[in-house]
């Protein structure tokens, strides 16, 4: 995993070819996005800035997503790493279908969530008996957002566990260490890449999801109104208002993702 | 309605809002009988995404609107045939609780009740702005009282984007009550629901226009299928559907 | 201790005792199972039937169904392959062992200080485990294994990657500490410099069993054809060493 | 990476926990997916199977999801190599930006590739000069799905890249071994579990796209309604014949997901 | 032959010649650089200033702006940590070089099953490179270089994991190897064996440069107290061996 090896140099064709690729994806990806921007007006965007229904989904979809993506990791890093390195019956079956959910349309997702956890739902039933109605509330986004994002981080945290070598595990087992600071201090630093790449997808997909969340938690500004909800809402009325609702959401989201990548880089880079 | 361009026919492309989705596919079904010549193309989503469709250059041959809003606004770009442009339909609103009514609502008053889950549109969707209307109105009624709306709004526990979020909830029991069209009510689910009607003097009659678009190939085509949706046939499937018929 | 596991087509089959401050040197042609069964010793492999014991301790009983996990075995194990954490620096993958023992920091400091100046890496202690030689690789596992201050020492091959000068001063602390802190230990070696130098006892496996297991003095003198054949690959005879 | 070693025997109450924690994450997932077996019946499971629409829907979905996958992996593989193991200035920003679709929620990613690839758009209007028309066809459906789910592959595929130690690729290239042997010959083989893993959630995403597809494709039947459509146009009329064509979407892409795993798993694993 | 490179503190820098069918031995200390000068050879370190040239064929010239990229160098390298291709089994990592140069199927299974042979692979043919001993991992190493009839062959420290027999066998095999194919060869070794046996010429490398370079009769007679300790690591008055 040193990287003090130069490449060599490849073949002309090849460099090309991959800068080809490259600029074609980049347009594919921006042209539509820029497309966005060139809609909008700077006065309609700085007042959009300044709007405090804007401030809210705003406010609402950073800290629902972060509390997500908290969650997602801690429940899926174990999850993960036993389905990576323990066998037991039935571990396929529970690998797919930690995948379903990504199938699901979103909508369809928060439909079966009501069913699940609405006070008429086959576990909610249960809490509204007890007073707890999970559904129309700001805890019903956070699930609503696990639910549909946490295959993500499942999937990617398994594949960097299964390709990491198992002597490192042995070698610090002999050297006197559980499973927990091992994995704390070895296995988490040598994979700290691929999880972080994980918990990005999960989060940016939190931060995106719409329809089970409208499904499940509702609209309702400054509880379960996050950005994607405001953005719908308002598009309803005025195009030009959810595109501009959007751009904050694509500059918000490109800042944290890339300060996030800045900051916390595998252990292979320097 | 079969799927891919059959040879000699007429391909007829409709835009129709989501709320005339089981209408239409019935409409399209018997007009293709009578007319063999014509294949009817349908796309269904809110008036709103159908609008911008079209303002992007989609091809359509007919626009049917869940409200005059959208299609006056194409109107108003050019976009549309003037002179076809015309209402078909009208919806009018009522209140919707589940069949098992937990939050045992039986009159327009009990909405006001403390803790009863409320759903309705969002102010921007028709089918929010027109409950908006209508609950003000009553408010201004002395048999309700001035607090009426405040109290039934304070009961809103989501604001729906579409109305089919509305239904959803109420069908599945997680609302008390909802406000939505009579056209909601389908011949499927009728029994789900129990209808609690607002009477007309409250009520908001809801207008469904229709025109062609100014780009399409098939102009008479297009014409002779408002004919048709406006004419006999056509109002008694809309009327089996929940619509009223201007 | 015997051990019992499957190998390849063989089974993994051993019976053996090393004393407290003996070496046992094991040798054996590749592939004949010497790593699994240092493997087996530090509890990384699965057992079959048989038992381990380190003096009184009873690490692993197939009849009383005791199994003493790797990590509280006490035994620093030298891998064949190193295995030097890439993540971390030298110091630290010396301190690792002591780190999870909760030694306080500055014993932590001293113990890693006194063991990287034996294995001559003081100026690399800052490095990360990825950049380093092959020797200096194995000198890490060397300082890894014996900083923790195990109850039996299991060294695969310690010494092969280190340069002469190294190897010669490596063997003759590898003696002392293992007689001062008179601990048994198992080396792995296809040296015979090591084996001269280090065992007091020798092991010879073939196809996952000991065949051969006795005193050194059999190899130092000259009774052996055998073991001379093994180290030199040629008849006593006939060896131009 | 060999598996011949165990695990030793964990604490009881890490084991413990892991089965809690495992079973706790299938009942969050599972049972709203259960919630909507249980909404319908066995005759009208059988009824819509043998409905054309139904079919029509199925087959296009089916489809354009596995055609979508392919161009992703195809385009996928190439740009998360290079940005793995290349420098090249503004990686990370090219980078950040393959993410940002992530973010967007899919009907305003719908809304973007039409402000693009409509025929007023930024890049469709040069195409519709020439009489190509991409909005509102088939091939705006897989438009709309790589879009959506291409970072998912990438991210995913540039972590297993990243994680391969670079000695594997010194040995190939000193046996003599070009870059492009090397890659299908060595480094797929080795990353294989990674790539699998980001092409099924490419793959599921793809099949559960619905706000983009509707915005950019339209909803034609036949053309343009994938599963995901034909679910939202059945919930018009009829709630409970959505759930079924839900439950269809589910249990096909269930099956295909575990065959695909069964079939091809990493080189770990026998 | 010269080349340039900086190494963590210090400067590769040597300048030597190996003739055809010549063995040069390659020694010093751990860190000294000969892994990372024979990488630089073939191709995989980028280098400095200087050039590398195998009889008529130049490699590297930096005067010139040729560089010859590392798989179109036509050298054999055994890397000092094997590196055998994980997923692969034995037969297919020997017969990765020769597919790369389209040998045809049957020319194939004869010339990797010649090496196997060679080797003592051959029982472990279709086994896969991760499940092999750390001595079999070496063997599959050293005939998955030389079946490709390499042009120059690079060894870093090629039987330090071969059981003794084998090793001898081992450097028997490579001198008549490199005699018979007439190609210059670098052994990097720590081994007084191997450098009696294999060396005709002999480097010394320290801190990035070579400091001494030359004919093998130095070592062979008794000139050089300093080999002897680098060797012995001892005096050659109280040598015991
Ligand atoms: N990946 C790397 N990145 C940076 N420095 C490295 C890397 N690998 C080795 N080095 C350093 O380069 C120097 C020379 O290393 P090299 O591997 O060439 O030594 P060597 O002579 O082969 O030693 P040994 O006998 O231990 O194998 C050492 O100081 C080493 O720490
Ligand atoms: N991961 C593995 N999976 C299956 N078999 C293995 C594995 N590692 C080694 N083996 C096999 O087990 C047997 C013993 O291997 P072991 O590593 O113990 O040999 P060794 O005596 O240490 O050899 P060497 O001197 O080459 O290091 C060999 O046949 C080997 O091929
Ligand atoms: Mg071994
Ligand atoms: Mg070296």
């Amino acid at each position: 995993m040193g990287r003090r090896y130069f490449q060599g140099k490849n073949p002309l064709f090849l460099t090309i070819g991959a800068g080809v690729l490259i600029t074609l994806l980049v347009i594919f990806i921006i042209t539509p996005i820029l497309g966005l921007f060139f809609r909008i007006s700077f006065e309609q965007f700085l007042a959009s800035l300044s709007d405090p229904v804007v401030w809210n989904a705003l406010v609402l979809s950073l800290v629902t997503a972060s509390i997500s993506t908290l969650v997602i990791i801690l429940v899926g890093t174990p999850v993960a790493w036993v389905n990576a390195r323990h066998h037991y019956p039935g571990r396929e079956i529970v690998d797919t279908l930690i995948d379903l959910p990504l199938v699901l349309p979103p909508t369809v997702a928060g439909l079966a969530l009501l069913l699940a956890f609405g006070r008429m739902g086959l576990i909610g039933s249960f809490f509204y008996d007890y007073g707890i109605s999970i559904a129309f509330t700001t805890l019903a986004v956070i699930i609503a957002q696990i639910f549909v994002s946490i295959p993500f981080y499942i999937r990617q945290a398994r594949a960097s566990f299964e390709q990491l070598d198992t002597m490192y595990e042995h070698a610090a087992k002999s050297l006197g260490s559980p499973s927990v600071p091992t994995f704390f201090t070895i296995i988490l630093p040598l994979v700290k890449a691929g999880l972080i790449g994980g918990a990005i997808m999960s989060f940016a997909r939190a931060l995106g999801e719409f329809g089970a969340t409208i499904m499940f938690a509702g609209n309702f500004q400054g509880r379960t109104q996050t950005m994607p909800l405001a953005i719908y809402t308002a598009m309803q009325g005025d195009l030009t208002a959810a595109i501009t609702l959007s751009v904050i959401l694509i500059i918000i989201s490109f800042l944290i993702i890339a300060f996030v990548k800045f900051k916390l880089r595998g252990y292979g880079e320097r | 309605t079969g799927n891919q361009a059959e040879p000699g026919k007429t391909e007829l492309t409709v835009f129709a809002a989501a709320s005339l989705t089981g209408a239409l596919t019935d409409m399209a079904e018997t007009y293709e009988t009578s007319h063999p010549g014509i294949h009817v193309v349908l796309n269904f989503d809110g008036s709103q995404a159908l609008r911008t469709q079209i303002e992007q250059g989609a091809y359509a041959d007919v626009f049917l609107s869940a409200n005059t809003k959208h299609l006056y606004a194409l109107r108003d770009q050019g976009l549309m045939e003037n002179s076809s442009i015309g209402l078909f339909a009208k919806n009018k609103l009522a209140v919707i609780t589940p069949a098992s009514n937990p939050g045992n609502i039986t009159t327009l008053a009990d909405l006001t009740r403390p803790g009863t889950r409320l759903v309705i549109g969002t102010k921007d969707v028709p089918v929010g702005d027109y409950a908006r209307q209508i609950l003000k109105k009553m408010g201004n009624d002395s048999t309700y009282g001035p607090s009426y709306n405040a109290s039934v709004l304070a009961n809103v526990i989501s604001e729906e984007t579409t109305v089919t979020g509305v239904v959803t909830k109420v069908q599945l029991g997680e609302a008390d009550a909802g406000i939505v069209y009579e056209s909601d009510i389908t011949p499927e689910n009728r029994d789900r629901f129990l209808v609690i009607s607002i009477p007309d003097q409250y009520n908001v009659i809801a207008e469904y226009p229709a025109g062609i678009v100014g780009s399409s190939a098939h102009k008479d085509e297009a014409a002779g299928f408002l004919a048709y949706l406006k004419g006999e046939q056509g109002r008694a499937i809309l009327a089996k559907y929940g619509f009223a018929l201007p | 201790m015997a051990v019992r596991r499957d190998l390849r087509e063989y089974l993994l089959e051993a019976e053996f005792t090393v004393r407290q401050g003996e070496i046992m040197v094991l040798i054996g042609e590749n592939g004949s199972g010497k790593s699994s069964l240092l493997h087996l010793i530090a509890g990384l492999l699965p057992p079959g039937a048989g038992h381990i014991r380190i003096g009184e301790q009873v690490l692993y009983d197939s009849m009383n169904g005791i199994h003493v996990p790797a990590e509280y075995r006490e035994i620093g194990l030298v891998f064949q392959n190193h295995a030097v954490f890439p993540h971390l620096t030298v110091f630290e993958n010396v301190a690792f062992g002591l780190r999870r023992r909760k030694v306080p920091e500055p014993e932590i400091r001293e113990r890693v200080g006194e063991l990287l100046a034996r294995v001559s890496l003081e100026n690399l202690s800052g490095v990360r485990g990825d950049q380093l030689s092959g020797g200096e690789r194995q000198r890490t596992a060397l300082a890894r294994a014996l900083v923790i201050s195990p109850t039996l020492l299991l060294l695969d091959e310690p010494v092969s990657a280190l340069d002469a000068a190294a190897q010669e001063r490596m063997r003759s602390y590898l003696h002392t500490y293992v007689k001062t802190s008179n601990i048994p230990c198992i080396v792995v070696t296809h040296s015979f410099r090591d084996a001269a130098s280090l065992g007091d006892q020798m092991g010879v496996m073939e196809r996952g069993r000991i065949i051969q297991n006795g005193d050194l003095e059999e190899i130092r003198g000259n009774g052996s054809h055998f073991l001379h054949q093994f180290f030199c690959g040629c008849r006593k005879d006939s060896c131009h060493l």
